[in-house]
């Protein structure tokens, strides 16, 4: 085994093209531990930087570049995550999950004449997507969800209400799952639009969430509703066929549930919990000569070296053509759950100033107060622990012989991000 | 053997229900966490139950009652949870005026906090936090006949709603000198501190002056006061856990009957069953140790102290964990504010600290048992 | 609330009396970590101490004196509970579950000719009584037993196989439930039979256990195969009608279900360990002057104290004539995986030492070494951990609107042991 | 960046499953476990497959194979588990003879062990337990060219099936020096352990005589020889674990789907499946890191050392954790001792504190990371 990430000359090339290029175009942003508070500008420059990246082929280097990826390989797409994790930033540099699993499954389930017209945009970083999943009544059921899509001549009429939805500074373009068929058969009666936000009937309104998440890459932003009232679409929008939107979820959910991670991010929360413990006393001497500090470091420490671990294995077994089934949600679950671990550990060791956002008296200026909030947050996005358990015990077979498979994938090439 | 509320507790516990009903709902206790209300809109109408005089002996103008009747009102106030001054000043402060005051300051002071008219913070931990004396170095320097106090106080408890302050300071003669003053004194500024917290505040004090007969501890050193009155305000603490605790299950239990995915309720789904069985394990663990630890206190029993730690520990560990289960339950709508869950989950965190972390009580509990 | 067991002077005088009775009559046997070790001879001492409690009505203090028992209230049962503690015993001082469980069903379910003939045996310690449950293809589901009873004439002939049987001493009675009707719908095909072990066609076979258990009241002990070949055993001895035997298992599981434990046995294990360190050192310090033992020690104070909090809790509504529900299966629940818990911090604390018997290293004379078996073991019996969740969740309604009922009790004055 | 083993390991791995299928059936275990059949049984088989000689340089007369490989091999025997002295030997005594052995005590020794006709015990730990040099008392004094031990070593694994041992001994200098011996030299006297561990015994050292050349670690502090052959042993005891674990969680897996309960698979149900989960991700983790650790530790990569204690701390707490969830699993079937669980809950806690504890590795750890 070999845990090197060796690169060759030509990849060390590359890495120093990459960091030159990053360090003359990434914008220097203020450091906001809660990303809610970017402002408009900042917004557009970030969104500038998504642009400069997507005329590279760097915001999807692993995409096709007759879509405008960058057709690089995975060690490539590495580079390139590497070098944006030192900017604590990630592809794309805002919150663009629907761009992520709608592109990955218009890849898979799109007409050509659909990936021509969709997948430049998006990989181009021209528009950015959210996408639109749960309902009022539907969460983990995913198959249940009740916004309707009613065929009309060369045209869909949209009904209904997403929730948990996007971020907070809009976007073009909605991945949406609706139901095509009323009377359909469970499993038989859904279908996917890739859907224009500018469209006339639809209505975005702000949730009072515990987080209210924000523009960058990694935060798990889920805080609009969105009302769709007799919205007028182009069948041309719908992505995969019709009534065939399950199949596409398999897709979409093989992505989101722990495939999203890269094998390189850095543990942010760790480096930032060492540091205020080695750089805070407490009675004058440093915090870290409290044995009960040093036990809960280690167990953050631990922690975070096996959910690195879990991604890094299943990013390699990607890069050698093995196909993953439980280990994806493995490592999603593992990543959840210690989340709560890590952030007991925090308030054991920071106390109060764990819990304050107080520019004075916050802990490493209020990142720590954001992770408090985000922990708990970060549970149920993307599939609850619970699903997460449903998937890896049909997947290892447990209590049944036949695993189930996984949802189709892009090739492994175009896997990268 | 008697598990049972007296009949006088039910009443009490009918009381705080209705106050609770009229005047927290869930919609004005998201209101006032959101800051849209203010946290003392409804003060008049709590001290009008009498409740903030319920440990204050008559005498005093309080009711005089037991722990354990103050914990059945605190149990009900945790359900809400209801945020605000009420344990700082009617419990915490009116413990340490008991335990250390002279006469002349319990007559002054303590009817006014019985009636609710004045209102109290305790201002005992500072930037190196910790719940001992040795953490205390805010100064108080004799001039005369006065004080002149010097330091900053941090993750004070309701001090931006308070009229009056117990400052712990350090004298010149190396012990802890806990000092009574105006909160508007001069030298004396309050600052609330945002966050995922529930009413902490910064207190300044900047050359404040107050008369040496401020010093409520005079006959003694103030931490030996104040540790005494925490003894007890720990337990009425764990109530109020445990009443949050109470809350969240029954929401818990409710959201898995009514709450259907996949065709069912999601109680059906044994995963989620076990994370509502997760809060009631911690809720009855939590609720037992602290019973008996009531108990034991107002009986003066052997074993005392233990229990009181063991209870700390339990409610404290309980209430943070029980709220995670409960996330676990709910999931996306767990974190909508006006769901009302995230009260308790800050409200959680708030506490794990307070009077000490369960690894202080842990620590303590070892101690007592000798170890 | 009154947490007081408050004695009137009657019961302080009966206390007395108990007290100075028991210390003319426990015989003196060596302290055996393993109750696998207990002599025949020594057996014999338990039972003859058996009979002379049962005599006095001492062993089943509660149940009604007509049958034997000590027609005495929950008070008078809970000081006898309390003295015997005091030896480590129990009532009985050996193992009888079978006629702890078989008694109270028999109370509730028995016509008043069976509970003539039987009560008396069991309450004054003449036979003791094995219970026969689970079988190679029916564990935590009983419903699902196969040992079969045919009817023929005024007899049945019994067929099958039971495991995790009893003791090592033997029995003059089990207690079983047995499949009456092939054909019949699942709950109404079963039947309890209270079978004299001397019959014809019965073989008892010792397994091979984790943990051997024994003869003390307490011990979870599970270790025999009981084959049965043709078994003929008088109708008279089915209890509870025939077919009925679901309705008469809800008793005998309501009482197995965290209501066998009384409010005051004393937590043995936390004595030991804190003894052990207490009394031992390392280099040179108290063990209890490392802060890591004191963790672990107070661990385990917490969590003992929080099951005798459980118990203590249905011990007083019980008393107090209120239903239980969740309630015996959480304490039960509490009890079983602080176990596994309090094993670790044992390990934690003693290391090697706790887990050897050997005379001259062991803890505790081995008493350590037993129970780091023993709470594996005991996470089995008398309903899995999952069996009392299942009805934890079934008993507050968890996903259902209606909560699930407790079986049916003996009443309340019948139940002190 | 290769997950996958090489062509080479993938040849260990399949020798060493055909050795345990031919000479280590669960039968065979669970009689070596009961005392049925003697430990040493099926010794010369093992030995002839070379895997005692894995680490040992060819000059010596072993593979001289990369801790990566040997592991390999280890992971397999601990899938039995294999018990038996073939960690003491070919990898703790072996290690420590190739750090801190003269030339002449490699050649005349290390052949022996390669081949299995010796077998090294290591005698470490005593009644004050714990594995650093200050628990070392059994003393060594100087007698001429000799020196005379004295002292009683307890939890010592693999003793009584040894041919040798090495002895940590507290030298007059204060230092620590190992001391290579006979086991059937006179005043050494070794006894096994009953319990719930596997192949512990007590060795009594009354006036045993060796001569100074016996002393390995003539040229520095013995224990600094030996935490160097620990750090590398470490990591094949837990990749013995991992195995360990790994056979747990296909015996978990196969339990879950052939045993029938409530007319279906137990294994449908959600809290069965979750205690499968806990399994193998315990399994996952152990192995995850162990297998970093081999790789740092033979590449001399920045960090080794704190991958290791990782690896450490999570392989002893997973395949401990991971057994208390498979008798979860198993419930009744668990406990029958034919059926073979116990034999790995067994080793869980046997290895639990061998070579430190997951305390003791978290405390190193904590060091190593600076705090």
């Amino acid at each position: 085994m070999d845990f090197d990430l060796e690169w060759t000359p030509e990849q060390i090339e590359f890495q120093a093209e990459v960091r030159g290029w990053l360090a003359n175009h990434v914008p220097k942003l203020k450091d906001h531990a809660d990303p809610a508070a970017l402002t408009a500008d900042e917004y557009a420059l970030q969104r500038k930087l998504g642009r400069e990246l997507g005329a590279k082929g760097w915001l999807y280097p692993a995409m096709p570049s007759e879509y405008g990826g960058g057709g690089l390989d995975l060690g490539m797409s590495m580079i390139i995550e590497e070098e944006l994790d030192l900017y604590h930033l990630a592809t794309p540099p805002y919150y663009d999950t629907g761009g992520r699993l709608g592109s990955a499954s218009i890849m898979v389930w799109g007409t050509d004449e659909q990936k021509q017209y969709f997948l430049p945009k998006i990989l181009r970083g021209e528009i950015r997507t959210w996408q639109l999943l749960s309902e009022p009544e539907s969460g983990s059921d995913l198959a249940s969800v009740a916004t309707s899509a009613v065929r009309d001549g060369d045209d869909y009429l949209i009904n209904g209400t997403k929730i948990y939805v996007g971020s907070n500074h809009g976007a073009e373009y909605s991945w949406m799952i609706v139901k095509t068929d009323p009377n359909g058969d469970r499993h038989k009666n859904l279908s996917w639009f890739m859907m224009p936000m500018g469209l006339p009937g639809i209505t975005v309104e702000p949730m009072d969430l515990l987080l209210v998440g924000g523009e960058r890459g990694a935060a798990s932003g889920v805080k609009n509703t969105v009302y769709f009232d007799n919205v007028r679409i182009p069948a041309s929008h719908l992505i995969g066929g019709e009534n065939n939107g399950w199949e596409v979820a398999g897709t979409h959910l093989e992505i989101e549930h722990g495939l999203l991670r890269s094998a390189v991010r850095s543990d942010e929360m760790l480096d930032r919990v060492m540091n205020y413990a080695r750089t805070t006393t407490r009675r004058g001497l440093p915090l870290t000569d409290d044995p009960d500090v040093q036990d809960s470091l280690v167990d953050f420490y631990i922690n975070s070296q096996v959910t690195r671990l879990l991604h890094f294995r299943n990013f390699a077994y990607r890069a050698q053509g093995k196909q993953l089934t439980y280990e994806g949600s493995q490592a999603y679950l593992h990543q959840k759950r210690s989340a709560l671990s890590k952030a007991r550990s925090i308030l054991e060791v920071m106390g109060p100033r764990a819990l304050v956002s107080d520019p004075e008296w916050a802990a490493e200026n209020g990142h720590i107060e954001v992770h408090q909030r985000a922990s708990i947050v970060e549970q149920h996005p993307g599939g609850t622990a619970e699903i997460q358990r449903v998937i890896i015990a049909r997947r290892l077979g447990i209590g049944r012989e036949k695993r189930e498979q996984p949802g189709q994938l892009p090739s492994a090439e175009n896997q990268g991000n | 053997m008697d598990l049972t509320l007296t009949e006088q507790q039910k009443m009490l516990q009918a009381t705080m229900n209705e106050l609770r009903n009229r005047d927290y709902t869930k919609e004005t206790l998201v209101a006032i966490d959101a800051g849209k209300e203010p946290a003392l809109g409804h003060w008049q109408s709590l001290a009008s139950t009498g409740i903030l005089g319920s440990l204050i002996p008559e005498e005093f103008g309080g009711a005089g009652a037991s722990l354990a009747d103050t914990a059945v009102i605190y149990e009900e106030l945790g359900r809400g949870p209801v945020p605000g001054p009420h344990f700082s000043s009617g419990v915490l402060a009116a413990l340490v005026l008991l335990e250390g005051g002279t006469d002349t300051q319990k007559r002054t002071l303590l009817p006014g906090i019985a009636s609710g008219e004045r209102i109290f913070a305790l201002a005992i931990t500072e930037e190196d936090y910790g719940w001992g004396p040795e953490f205390i170095q805010t100064l108080a320097r004799t001039r005369g006949t006065d004080v002149l106090i010097d330091g900053t106080k941090l993750f004070v408890h309701d001090a931006t709603d308070a009229t009056d302050l117990i400052v712990a300071t350090r004298l010149e003669t190396g012990s802890i000198g806990l000092v009574h003053m105006d909160k508007h004194a001069r030298g004396v500024a309050t600052r609330a501190l945002p966050g995922f917290a529930t009413g902490l505040s910064e207190v300044t004090l900047l050359q404040a002056l107050v008369s040496k007969s401020s010093i409520i501890s005079s006959m003694e050193d103030g931490w030996d006061v104040l540790e005494r009155a925490m003894r007890k305000a720990t337990l009425i603490l764990s109530a109020y856990q445990v009443g949050g605790l109470s809350q969240v299950f029954d929401m818990s239990l409710l959201y898995s009957q009514t709450r259907r995915q996949f065709q069912q309720p999601i109680g059906r789904f044994q995963r989620v069953q076990d994370h509502v069985i997760d809060v009631v394990n911690y809720l009855d663990a939590a609720r037992w140790t602290t019973y008996e630890a009531l108990w034991k206190a107002d009986e003066a029993r052997e074993g005392a102290i233990e229990a009181m730690h063991t209870a700390a520990t339990t409610a404290s560990e309980s209430y943070y964990y029980g709220c995670n289960s409960a996330h676990d339950v709910h999931a996306g709508m767990g974190i909508v504010r006006e769901y009302g869950l995230t009260l308790h989950t800050k409200m959680s965190r708030t506490l794990y600290h307070y009077l000490g972390s369960p690894r202080y009580h842990r620590k303590r509990l070892a101690h007592a048992l000798g170890l």
